[in-house]
C-alpha cells in the first residue's frame, strides 16, 4: 500500500496528473512542440549515455542473459497481445497486427518513470537496463508487421516501416548514447554529468506534465474505442509485466531490475511503433492503437503499473 | 516583367507522408515546392505525429499538366487511408518558364 | 480525377481569436481547416499575444455560399475591434463533395 | 544607495538592459518563441513547486493573514488605478479598467526579480510568498472588467475572458506547482531540486535578456501614450508599494517579505490581464495597457522600484 | 458584405533578404503583409541561414498596379542572385479599400 | 598519439560523430530550429559570461598583448586565404573574397571545443580567452569584404553587411556576456553559475550532436566543390594555427592558451560571416564557403586540428 503511495505523491506522476487537469479544463497552457521534442531528445540521450558508462563497467557475462530475455519477450509479447486481439477481440488483421506492434515494443518514459520509482525506495536497478531498452524497442514492431504479411492482406510499404523503425530518432539516440557513453566512460562522462544526470528527474517532470496534456486528448476517444480495449490496455500489461518478472528473476536481474523490466516489457510504444504502423499497416486505425498505448496502458503504468509490478517481483524474488 | 500562367498545386497533408510526397510530385515534373507546418482538422481524426492535427502544407507551381498529374497521382495513392486534401488554382508567376 | 470548383476562404487574425473564430466557421458549415502560425502587419499594429505581430492564418475550403457566410459572419464580427483580413478565391479541389 | 548598485550589477538586471540594447542596435538577435514558452513555464512552475514544498512546512496561522493581505490589495489595487486613470488621465471607461485589471494582477517575473534581489542581500522572503502571487492574480482582474458592465458600456464577453484569467497557463502552472510542490514535500521534491533550483537564476537572466527585447519594442510606443501614463506607471506602483509595504508588516510579513509583497502589488501583469481584457473589453487599446505594464512599470520595478521597496520596509520595519 | 477584387501577391525567398523585401514592398505601397516560416527546394540550392531550405513566405494583398510594380523590383532586385518566387492571382477581399 | 585518442573518446566529439551517422542512416531524427538557436544563445552568453568574470580580474598588462594579436591576425589571415585562393585556387575575387571572410573570422564552438579538450588534459587557458573571440570575429570580415571594393567588382551593399557583422547575435551575446560578467564579477556571478557553468559541457554535447547533423548535408556537397578546396580547409587552418602559437607564444600566452588560440585563428565562421557575405557578396557561392568552413575547416578542427595544435604548442612552448 505504502509503496503505491509513495508513486502517487511523487512529482512525476503529479506533474502527469496537472497536463491531464490543466486540459479537462481547457487551460491555454500550451507546450511548444519544438520543447517536446528537445526533452526527448534529452531524455533518450541522457539514459543512453548512463547506460553505456554503466555497461562499461559491466563484465559481459551478467549482462548476456537479460539480454536473451528481452529479444525472446520482444518476440512473445507481440504475439500474445495480436492472438488476443484478433481472436477474444475480433479486431481485423490490421488493427490487430497494429495494436500488437505498440505492445511488442516499449514506452522510454515508462522505462524512465519506473527506473525513478525504484530509486526513490533506496533501490537501484541493474545499469545496463538502457541497454535492454533499445534491445527491446524494434524486435516486437518487426515481428507484427510481419502478420498481415503472412495472411497476405494487401497493406503498406513494409520496407519504409522497417527503416523508420530502425533509423528512428528514439532508436538512434538510445543507441548513439548507450555507443557514446561506452567508450567516454566514466571518467570522460564526469563533465556532462551534471547536465545529463543532475538535470534529468527535472526535465522528466516537465515532460510528464506535457505527456498529461498529449493523454487528456486521447482520453477523450477513450468511448469510441469501447470496453475490449480498455480491459486490453490493463489486462496484457499486466500478463506481460508477470511474464517479464518471472523470466526477468531467471535471467538473474535484482528485484528492483526485474519490476523495472517489466514496466518496460508491459509498456507501449508510442513514438516508435505508430509511425511504422501508420506506413506499413495504412488501414489500422490510429485512435485505436494510440488510444490503447497512449491513453490507456501508459497512465496504467504509470499510476498504479509500476508499483503493482515492484510488489509482485519482491513476492517472487524476495 | 513577364507573367506565366501556371498552377499552384497545395497538398495537406500528414506529417508522415511528407517526403514521401516530395518524392512523388518531383517525379510528375515538379521543378521546385514550398512546404509550411501546420495544424488542421478534417474528416479524419487522429494523427501519429506525437501532436495531433499536426500537417504539412506543400505547395508547388507547375504547368497544367504537371498538376493534374500530382492531383491524380497523390489522390489516388493517399486518400483512401490518409488525412489529405488537395487543391489548385491559376497564378501569373515572374520567370514561369523556370518551373516548367 | 473529378475535380470541383470551390472556394478557399483565408482569415488572418490575432492569435487570440482562433479557437473563436474556427468555432464560427464551423457553425457556418466549414467541414475542414488548416491553421498557419504567421506574423504580420497591417493597419493595426499591437497584439497581446507575448510577441507582437503573431497571427493565425485560418485556411478553409467552402461552397460559395458557406464562403459567404463566413465572410459577413466573421467580418462583422471582429472588424471592428481586432486585427483581422479575410480573401477568397476559387480552387478546384480533389474529391470536393467531400468538404461541402 | 548601495543597495541600488546592488541591483544595477545583478546579471538579472544587465541582461534585461543587454536586451534592450540589442533591439536598439537593431541586432538580428532573435529569442524563439517555443524557448520563451518554455522558460516561463518552468519558471511558474519552479516557484510554484517551492512554494508548495515550504508551505507543506509552514503552520497555517503565519499563512493566513498576509494571505488575507494579498485579497484585500487585490481588489483594492485595481479600483485605486482606475480612479486614477479615469479621473485624472481622463480615459475613457474601456481604457482606464483595461489598464486597471493590469495593475490589479501581478507581473511573475518582478516578484520573482525581487526574491532574488533580498536573496543577494542575504535575507529571504517567507517561503509561501509563491502562494500570494497566485491568490494576486485573479480577483484584480476580475474587479477591473466588472466596472464597464456596472456602468453598462457595450463589452465583450466576460464569461470567456473569466474563463480565459482562472484557467490561464500562469494559474494552471502556479497553483498545479504549488499543489505538487505541497503533496510531494521536502524530501520528493529532493530529486528534482538541481533542476528546478540550481538552475533557477541562470534561466531567469535568459528570460529576462528576452524580456529585455519584447521591452524594447514597446519604447517605442512610449511616445504614443503621452506623459500622463508615463507618470502614472511609476507613481502608481509606488503608491501601491508602499500600501503593500504597510499591510504586510502588519500582516506580519519580514522586512524582506514586505518588498517582496510590495514588488508584486505594484507590478502590472503582462500576461493573464492582456489576453482577458482583449476578449471583455476588445475597445480597450493594446498599446495603452502594454505600454504601460510591460514598458514601463516593468523596467521601472526591475531598476529601481524593487530596492525603493526594500529601503521603504526597511524603514517602516527595521 | 461589400468584396473588392484584389492581388495577392506571394513571395518565397531566403530568410535573410525576409526584413529588406518587406521595406521594398512598402515603398512599393503595400499596407500590410503576412509571414510565414517555410522550408523549400527549387533550382538554388544552398541557404546560409542555419538551417538550409529555410525561407520566408511574405504574402501581401494589393492593387493591381502595386502588384505589379512589386512584381518588378523584387524580381529585378533579387532574381539574379538569390533564391526567391514570386507569383500572384486575384483574390476577393472584404472592405478591400482598406488595403489599397 | 594519447592525446589524440583522448579527444576522440570526448562526449563531445562523438556526439558530433553519431550527428553525422544520424544523417547518413537517413534517420528521421530532426533537432528543432528553436532549440539549436536556444543553445547557440545559451553557450555564447555562457563564454562571455565565464570570460567578464575572468576579466574582471585580470590585469590589464596580462591581457594587451593577446589583444593586440589577435587583431593582426584578424586583419593577416584573411589576406592569406585570399591570397590562396585568388591565385592558387584561381577562383574569382567574390568567392576569393568570400571563402577568405569566414577564415577571418572565428567558430566559437571550434574555440568552446577546443577549451574543453585543453581542460580534459588537466590544463586552462587564460580566462581572457573569450575576450579574444570577441575580438577576433569582426576584422577579418570586414578585411575580406573590402578586397572586391577595392578591386571595384560590382556587389552588394557594405553598409548593410557591416551592420549585419557588428550587431550579429554572436557579437551581442559574447560581448553583452563579457560586459554583464564583468560588471557582475566572481560573487554576484555565483547565482547564476549552476545554469551557466555546470550545465555547460552537457549542452555542448547536444549542441554538436545538431551540428553534426547541419555538417552531414554540406558533405554531400564536398564532390561539387573540388579537390583544391578540401586541401584549402585542412592545409589553411594549419598554417594559421601554427601562427597563432608562434605568436600566441610570444604575446604571453601559456601552452594551453597558445593552443586554444590556434583553434581560434584557424577556425572558419559559419555563423556570422555566411549572413554578411551572403548580403556583400551575392555573387559569392554559400556552397563553396559554407561547404569549406563548416563541411571541411570544423571537423577537421574538432577532431585533428585541436589535438595538433596542443602537440605544436607543447613542442614550441614547452
Ligand atoms: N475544408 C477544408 N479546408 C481547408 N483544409 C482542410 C479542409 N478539410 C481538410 N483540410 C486539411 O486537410 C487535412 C486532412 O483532412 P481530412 O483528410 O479531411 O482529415 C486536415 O487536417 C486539414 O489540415
Ligand atoms: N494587405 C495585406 N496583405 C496581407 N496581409 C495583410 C494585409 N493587411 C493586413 N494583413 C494581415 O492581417 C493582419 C491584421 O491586419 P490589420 O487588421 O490591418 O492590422 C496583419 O497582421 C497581417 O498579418
Ligand atoms: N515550383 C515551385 N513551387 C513552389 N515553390 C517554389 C518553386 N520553386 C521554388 N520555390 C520556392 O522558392 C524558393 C527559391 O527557389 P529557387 O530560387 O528556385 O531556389 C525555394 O526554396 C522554394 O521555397
Ligand atoms: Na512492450
Ligand atoms: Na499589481
Ligand atoms: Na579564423
Amino acid at each position: 500500500m505504502e509503496t503505491l503511495l509513495t508513486n502517487f505523491t511523487s512529482p512525476i506522476v503529479l506533474a502527469f496528473v496537472l497536463g491531464i487537469v490543466a486540459k479537462l479544463v481547457k487551460s491555454d497552457l500550451e507546450f511548444p512542440r519544438p520543447i517536446y521534442q528537445a526533452l526527448s531528445i534529452y531524455l533518450l540521450l541522457a539514459i543512453g549515455l548512463k547506460g553505456g558508462v554503466e555497461l562499461s563497467t559491466t563484465p559481459f557475462s551478467e549482462f548476456v542473459w537479460p539480454a536473451v530475455a528481452t529479444l525472446f519477450l520482444g518476440i512473445l509479447t507481440p504475439l500474445i497481445a495480436y492472438t488476443v486481439l484478433r481472436h477474444l477481440g475480433k479486431l481485423d488483421i490490421d488493427n490487430s497486427a497494429g495494436i500488437a506492434a505498440h505492445y511488442g515494443s516499449v514506452s522510454a518514459v515508462t522505462f524512465i518513470a519506473s527506473i525513478s520509482y525504484v530509486e526513490t525506495l533506496g533501490l537501484s536497478s541493474e545499469g545496463f537496463m538502457p541497454t535492454l531498452v533499445a534491445l527491446l524497442e524494434v524486435p516486437g514492431i518487426i515481428v507484427a508487421l510481419m502478420i498481415p504479411q503472412l495472411s497476405n492482406s494487401e497493406s503498406g510499404s513494409l520496407k519504409k516501416a522497417f527503416h523508420e523503425v530502425i533509423t528512428g530518432s528514439s532508436i538512434v539516440l538510445l543507441l548513439g548514447g548507450l555507443v557514446i557513453g561506452f567508450i567516454a566512460g566514466p571518467l570522460k562522462f564526469e563533465s556532462v554529468k551534471p547536465f545529463f544526470v543532475s538535470g534529468f528527474q527535472g526535465a522528466l517532470v516537465l515532460f510528464l506534465l506535457e505527456l498529461g496534456m498529449i493523454t487528456a486528448r486521447r482520453l477523450e476517444d477513450l468511448k469510441k474505442v469501447g470496453f475490449f480495449l480498455l480491459g486490453f490496455g490493463i489486462v496484457v500489461p499486466i500478463i506481460h509485466g508477470v511474464l517479464a518478472i518471472v523470466i526477468g528473476l531467471w535471467a538473474g536481474l535484482s528485484v528492483a531490475g526485474a519490476s523495472v523490466f517489466a514496466a518496460m516489457v508491459s509498456s507501449g510504444s508510442y513514438i516508435a511503433a505508430p509511425a511504422a504502423v501508420r506506413i506499413a499497416l495504412p488501414k489500422a486505425s490510429p485512435t485505436l492503437y494510440l488510444t490503447a498505448s497512449l491513453g490507456i496502458t501508459f497512465p496504467f503504468n504509470i499510476a498504479l503499473g509500476i508499483p503493482l509490478y515492484y510488489i509482485i517481483a519482491a513476492w517472487f524474488g524476495g | 516583367m513577364d507573367l506565366t500562367e501556371l498552377f499552384l498545386v497545395t497538398i495537406v497533408t500528414e506529417r508522415i507522408l511528407r517526403d514521401e510526397i516530395i518524392d512523388l510530385i518531383k517525379d510528375q515534373g515538379s521543378k521546385g515546392h514550398t512546404i509550411t507546418d501546420t495544424f488542421g482538422e478534417g474528416s479524419r481524426g487522429t494523427r501519429v505525429s506525437d501532436f495531433e492535427g499536426k500537417n504539412v502544407k506543400i505547395e508547388t507551381v507547375v504547368s497544367r499538366e504537371v498538376g493534374n498529374k500530382i492531383i491524380d497521382t497523390v489522390s489516388e495513392a493517399y486518400f483512401e487511408n490518409y488525412a489529405v486534401i488537395v487543391y489548385a488554382h491559376p497564378v501569373k508567376v515572374v520567370r514561369g518558364d523556370k518551373y516548367i
